[in-house]
């Protein structure tokens, strides 16, 4: 609860207090796009290739971008990447042989699906990527547009409520996922602000890839807790690994003295957080109901020829036991952006943005 | 490790019944390929604009290249009466070796073809090695073989993501032959190929003859060891070709991506075990079975289904599929026999 | 590898044989040496018979010559003159001309007839394809010659053992274009055949024999048989060569002696007079697919016979009567309690006192990979319930007891099965299931592949339990023991009892009278 | 489909050579157990201060309860001559059971419990059904079975992560014991159950025996289809036990992140077969195995290393241990067979 400690002022850089301030309050889109006219794109199907159907993350913000595009009249078909370059690749090739108005592939990294991609963009079918790779990226040719969580802020905001939490002294371990290519980007951002407003701070980083996370999160865990006692900290890149790293760090026996502070916001980790009795102290929540509309916007900018939105970026904001209290956590305000201070605005927004 | 199976009805005909004999064994031959036709024609009832198209059903195929050549891959080896888990280890390692050289350090395409081949056939000795002359369980060998194998090829990748392999040989994969990708002609024509190579050559008799008793063969004269160890190498091959086909076809690679394969290329070439030709070594029942789970998938999607309805199909489908087979088997069994 | 080396070395008197061996040595573990220095010829046009008993060597022998084996240091192999150095390449054997029937290693199942007859040697064109219509005719032209009707798509595994017996021993005939066979190495091919298959084909292979001037090496249990077809036999014993005469100069006794290396007092035990009055087990109406009305009864400690031709539906009996899964109609009566042919499961039958002993030992009888502890204690695993669970010790202690009263060699309890010889995993067989005290055994040829000297041990154990009152069914085509051990043989006849033997019509020349006659009269 | 592997030497042992017989076996039995040992040592050497410390070691087995019940769940199917490859599956619909009726329904958790385990049983049931009684190879069913109660495991959960299980039973698998989390303690107290039935009881030794060889079992009146309806229905219980620890554990969970716990749970279980008293039914070489494999992980991430050593390690060391244990298996029986 770094708002309230008044921590040491020489502690903790002002910088990091005041970003931290500006992210825990409730804030808007301030990247918004021109008005542009949708009335073309009615009828149109855009094929929607998932990476993975069962990661509740992209399945959330596919879910709002369909609900969006529905809005201006354009059909979403999904398809299953299954985490494999197969089935995403039969995804793409689907999308292009029904003639789909647009590709949105969502999840991976757009190197992965480059021929596919290349060979829907030959057919005069634009591909975008969302949720992948963070959107300050250069992105190759093929691609027409991008959105995405902004991973870098999300990792600096991790660690800025690390480093105002522990008066600039945090013993942080750090667990990316490597094979999930937004990792990089949030860890990346986490140990730059770490290396810039906390030079007293240690940050250990251990990686573990999706396919283990069951097995090895929870080794990982106990066995950098045994080997450094003094870590306070725990900051895994996604909050759904934290099913398996706090029964660790309870099994360890430090339930009391580690923290764990990690980003996303799914639901079931925001309502974790709110009984306050586990490991989880801080969230960096996105706004998914925002980032499945800012994906179907910049979808509808491609189809009608409008320049895309650059940077692109959905909402963040820090959770803690501070403004936790505030929210209403049921599945209705997870996915109508009021936990961003966006309650019901969101479509309105965006429909206006949309000229029929 | 030995699999023993029961036999399939196909051999325990005897000339009792006077049903001719093409019809009593139209059930379990062609269960599983009715169980395609209903789903077929399922699909083009509820989606005919979308599902019956000739785009549609093209680019379905097209698209299967790789899990077919990995589904036949696991042939082989199973023929042998052996279990090969590590296929999808090795078409890991086999693409990224390919990504990396290719990809990343620029190497000409055809030698990293050579080369990510090489690899393949040298983790293929090795299991056989440890399967075949120490005599450690295939399954075994092969389980650990996999995870070592998703190590190495993440090590090799260094960065979790590979991209940039030559888009020649993306076009040649992908490029359409009877509208068709050539990839998947490629499949089928090594399908044949075992296909020919199990039913009409003496080599492919004997490694199913062992795979059904090796003990057996080995008093016959068969060189068990020398055949076993041809199957775990071709059961790689296959796999090394799966993994070039998936990197070119892609363009870029994620390593720790492929594992999620294994699970479908056994199921197809379990379930491949139960069509048209019943028994282990069945070429063309995998390719159809691939197809099959394909054509659900692909219409499953077109008619808007749910992500986990894929699961429900492809699960449900095995089951029920190799059920229905099953069933058939034994009414075949008991009328021509009793 | 097998190189051959100058054939003048041979220490040839005048004709090469077609096989000779000279201090053939083989030790699988140390210090427990199998063959300790065989010296043999298999001439050409002769058939050679190589007799001893369970566990003398003779499979061993057979597998170093098929290469299987390699054979110890200083061992000497000439094939046809040429010396053979190492172990042989299985190839290379069959290049010399060497064909084999292995024992237990039949058919395969799951592998079509044709097949199983064409393994090893397909022929194919340069394109590596088998030439299948030819390869087809071929077999069929060589069943058909044998008689033998079987469909060679046909799957081995529902054949009646005597055809695949028959059809192992084709296969090892079956030549092609200048092929040509130098010897034939037969182990044990007619266990599983009745007294006619088994003469027929051993006389077929003496003609072949003599014809092709083909050496044969025959390896078999049934000692009149030898006597009578074989030119000369050869005995082995503690690893050597013990006796080598020409058949015609040799009498059973002297036979017996040599195998077994002292007399046998009393080959078949005395018969006791054994008239029950109460049945312990009716049958009646008892129909299969093979099988139609048969009634029989046995009384307590009676030992009744089962027998017929190979094939006339006798074989499925046991099974009828015992397993629930071959579906039979009729009725059966245990001591009194009616049993549901398709319901009444087999642990049922045992309590009621019914147990089989099946013939097909590897398959059926014996889990061979396990000990002997695990096998003698299956049916009665609840006994040994100890405090705190099962006791491995008295398991151990019991099997050990069981296993010095049967005479099974060696007589350890921790031995896989796999590792006696055939004689005594029969005798284990018996064991376990006489050992849980059944009131109706009913035993599917005991003696499969049995010496001459266990032979008489498993007849003196069936006859003294019989004499305590144990009802013995014995289903075989041993005519010859029938009519020794039986009170009664029922004949059967194309599925059906034709004959009932008893008191002084029971004669091995009325079983085989009445066996031929039955299928004849039938067939009339 | 019946599994049928070389014989352990155990089997053959006899009393021929002078050594005494525990000394004769050391290297088979204690195979996996030695090189277990050098890791323990290369490790404590390697990592002094962090490696062998009671906290490092109690916090390891701490988090291994789930993984050690997985991985016993593959035992009863395994020793029944079986293979059910949907045990991971049952353990994810286990846990989204008790997740979603408890964490988002608010259903009592006990009735939470008992329900999820109702589930694990009819799956149970229904591979044995048609792996027993239709005689589908099982390793087929239980594949298409994984598959299929994934995608119910999503609809139930309706594609979100479930959380907010009673802190109660999490506080109960957590909380310590010895040092030790209750779960640990749990999954070793069945681990030993199963060992006292495989090796004291008539059941138990007649599952076994049915393993080895079902004919023999049957006409020896053993009830084999009961008894393997029995393993398969016991496989399925222990894997929805892992799911209730798992979820209780975590308090949480994403239905789909379990299915990569089957190789794991595969592994450790063949790897178990080698272990103290080599075959198939070996509750505790499994226990071991697991322990083992977790001991890797933890060392290589106190020393620091890469992601992909942990990949290397898992596999080398399977396959090392089981080459090990085997090569000593055959030394073994060369010397002390006849
Ligand atoms: N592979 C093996 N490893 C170890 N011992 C073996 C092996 N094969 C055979 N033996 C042993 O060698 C001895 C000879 O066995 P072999 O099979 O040659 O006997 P046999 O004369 O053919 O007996 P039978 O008449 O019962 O067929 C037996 O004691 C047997 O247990
Ligand atoms: N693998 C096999 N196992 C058993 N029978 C086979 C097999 N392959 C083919 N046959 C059978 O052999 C017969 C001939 O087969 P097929 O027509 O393929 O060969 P073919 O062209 O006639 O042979 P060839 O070229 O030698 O004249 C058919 O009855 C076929 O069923
Ligand atoms: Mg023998
Ligand atoms: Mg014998």
């Amino acid at each position: 609860d770094p708002g309230t400690d008044a921590p040491a002022a020489d502690a903790v850089s002002q910088e990091v207090l005041d970003k931290l301030a500006s992210y825990e309050a409730a804030s808007a889109l301030d990247n918004v796009g021109e008005a542009f006219d949708v009335s073309s794109v009615e009828g149109k199907t855009v094929w929607w290739v998932i990476q993975e159907g069962a990661n509740p993350f992209l399945a959330t913000v596919m879910a709002h971008a369909e609900e969006a595009l529905a809005e201006v009249g354009v059909k979403l078909v999904t398809c299953d990447g299954k985490s494999n370059p197969v089935d995403a690749n039969n995804c793409i090739t689907q999308g292009i042989a029904q003639g789909a108005a647009a590709i949105q592939v969502d999840g991976p990294d757009p190197e992965t699906v480059a021929n596919a991609a290349q060979a829907a963009v030959d057919a005069g079918i634009p591909v975008l990527t969302g949720s992948g790779i963070d959107a300050s990226q250069p992105m190759p040719d093929f691609i027409a547009g991008v959105t995405s969580q902004p991973y870098v802020l999300t990792g600096e905001l991790a660690a800025d409520w690390i480093i105002a939490d522990s008066d600039g002294a945090a013993n942080v371990l750090f667990i990316t996922t490597p094979d999930v290519s937004g990792s990089g980007f949030q860890a990346q951002g986490f140990k730059d602000e770490m290396a810039k407003y906390c030079p007293d701070c240690t940050v250990t980083e251990q990686g573990v890839t999706l396919g283990n996370w069951a097995s090895d999160l929870g080794s990982t865990v106990s066995a950098a807790l045994a080997k450094d006692p003094t870590i306070n900290y725990i900051a895994p890149v996604f909050d759904p690994m934290t099913q398996f790293i706090n029964p660790a760090i309870q099994q360890a026996g430090r339930g009391e003295d580690v923290q764990v502070v990690t980003v996303n916001g799914n639901l079931p980790f925001m309502q974790e957080l709110a009984t306050g009795t586990g490991p989880t102290k801080a969230l960096v929540g996105l706004d998914l109901n925002l980032l499945g509309w800012i994906e179907a916007d910049q979808i509808l900018r491609v189809l009608t020829d409008t320049p895309p939105v650059s940077d692109y970026y959905t909402v963040a904001r820090v959770f803690d036991e501070d403004n936790i209290g505030e929210l209403d956590l049921t599945a209705e305000a997870f996915g109508d952006s009021s936990w961003y201070g966006g309650a019901g605005s969101t479509a309105e927004l965006f429909t206006s943005l949309w000229l029929k | 490790m030995t699999i023993t199976q029961q036999p399939p009805a196909a051999r325990a005909e005897a000339s009792a019944s006077t049903t001719p004999r093409w019809l009593r064994s139209l059930g379990y031959r062609y269960g599983v390929v009715g169980v395609w036709i209903v789903a077929f024609v399922f699909f083009s009832i509820m989606a005919p604009t979308t599902f019956l198209t000739a785009t549609n059903l093209t680019a379905m195929l097209s698209s299967q290249a790789a899990l077919i050549l990995l589904a036949l891959a696991v042939v082989p080896a199973l023929a042998a009466g052996e279990i090969d888990l590590s296929v999808a280890g090795v078409m890991t390692i086999s693409a990224t070796v390919v990504g990396q050289l290719n990809g990343v350090w620029k190497v000409d395409i055809v030698l990293s073809i050579v080369l990510a081949l090489l690899v393949a056939l040298l983790v293929g000795f090795i299991n056989a090695f440890l399967a075949v002359y120490v005599g450690v369980q295939s399954i075994v060998v092969t389980l650990g073989m996999s995870t070592l194998l998703v190590g190495i090829s993440q090590w090799i990748a260094n960065k979790l993501t590979i991209t940039g392999v030559s888009p020649d040989l993306g076009r040649l994969v992908n490029g359409r032959v009877l509208g068709v990708s050539a990839g998947f002609w490629f499949a089928i024509a090594v399908g044949l190929v075992l296909w020919y190579v199990y039913r009409h050559t003496a080599v492919g008799r004997h490694v199913v003859f062992i795979g059904k008793n090796a003990e057996v063969a080995r008093l016959s004269g068969l060189p068990v060891q020398k055949l076993k160890v041809g199957a775990f190498m071709v059961t790689s091959l296959l796999a090394g070709l799966a993994g070039v086909v998936v990197v070119a076809s892609a363009g870029g690679l994620q390593p720790t991506s492929l594992q999620t394969l294994l699970l479908p290329a056994f199921a197809s070439a379990f379930l491949g075990q139960a069509i048209i030709d019943p028994g282990s070594n069945n070429p063309l029942g995998t390719i159809i079975a691939v197809l099959f789970l394909a054509t659900g998938i692909n219409g499953l999607v077109l008619l808007g289904a749910d992500t986990w309805v894929s699961d429900v199909f492809y699960g449900a489908a095995v089951i029920i599929a190799v059920t229905v087979s099953r069933i058939a088997t034994v009414r075949a069994r008991r009328k021509s026999v009793l | 590898m097998a190189q051959v080396t100058n054939p003048q070395e041979a220490p040839d008197g005048g004709l090469t044989p077609a096989i000779r061996l000279r201090d053939l040595r083989k030790t699988y573990v140390e210090g427990v040496p199998v063959l300790e220095g065989v010296d043999l010829d298999v001439p050409h046009g002769q058939v050679t018979a190589l007799v001893g008993a369970n566990g003398s060597g003779k499979s061993t022998l057979v597998k170093i010559l098929s290469g299987y084996h390699a054979p110890d240091r200083g061992s000497r192999i000439w094939i046809d003159g040429a010396e053979i150095e190492g172990q042989i390449a299985p190839a290379a054997a069959r290049d010399a001309g060497l064909r084999f029937v292995h024992q237990d290693a039949r058919l395969v199942s799951g592998v079509s007839v044709l097949d199983n007859m064409l393994v090893g040697a397909y022929h194919t064109g340069i394109s590596g394809r088998v030439h299948w219509r030819s390869e087809r005719r071929s077999v069929q032209a060589l069943l058909d010659r044998w008689r033998i009707e079987v469909a060679l798509d046909a799957d081995p595994s529902n054949l009646p053992l005597a055809t695949v017996s028959k059809l192992a021993v084709l296969r090892a005939l079956r030549t092609e274009g200048d092929e040509k066979i130098s010897a034939l190495i037969l182990d044990e091919p007619t266990a599983a055949l009745g007294n006619d298959d088994s003469h027929n084909l051993l006389t077929w292979v003496r003609e072949l024999a003599a014809r092709e001037r083909v050496g044969v090496l025959f390896i078999g249990h049934r000692l009149p048989e030898i006597l009578s077809l074989a030119d000369r036999v050869a005995v082995l014993r503690a690893g050597r060569i013990v006796a080598e005469e020409a058949a015609g100069e040799l009498d059973e006794a002297r036979l017996v002696h040599h195998v077994v290396g002292t007399e046998i007092a009393q080959f078949y035990p005395d018969r006791e007079e054994r008239r029950s009055v109460e049945p312990v087990l009716t049958v009646t109406g008892l129909g299969g697919a093979k099988v139609h009305d048969v009634d029989l009864h046995v009384g307590k400690g009676e030992v009744v016979g089962i027998t017929g031709l190979a094939g006339s539906g006798f074989e499925d009996i046991p099974y009828l009567v015992v397993d629930p899964s071959a579906r039979a109609r009729g009725e059966v009566t245990i001591d009194g309690h009616k049993i549901n042919l398709r319901r009444t499961t087999i642990a049922r039958r045992g309590e009621l006192g019914l147990v089989l002993v099946p013939a097909d030992r590897k398959n059926k009888a014996l889990a061979v990979d396990l000990t002997l502890r695990e096998n003698l204690v299956l049916p009665r695993l609840r006994s040994f319930l100890r405090r705190g669970g099962l006791s491995r010790a008295a398991e151990h202690t019991d099997s050990i007891q069981v296993l010095k009263r049967f005479g099974v060699r060696p007589p350890d309890s921790r031995l896989a099965a796999s590792s006696l010889s055939g004689g005594n995993q029969q005798k284990v067989v018996l064991a376990k299931w006489m050992s849980t005290r059944p009131q109706v055994l009913i035993i599917h040829e005991p003696t499969q592949g049995v010496d001459v000297g266990a032979k008489s041990e498993i007849f003196a154990l069936l006859a003294e339990s019989a004499s305590q009152g144990l009802s013995t069914v014995l289903v075989s085509v041993e005519y010859e023991d029938l009519a020794h051990l039986c009170d009664r043989v029922y004949v059967v006849g194309e599925g059906r009892i034709v004959a009932e033997l008893s008191g002084a019509q029971l004669t091995t020349e009325a079983i085989t009278a009445t066996a031929l006659m039955g299928t004849e009269r039938r067939k009339a």
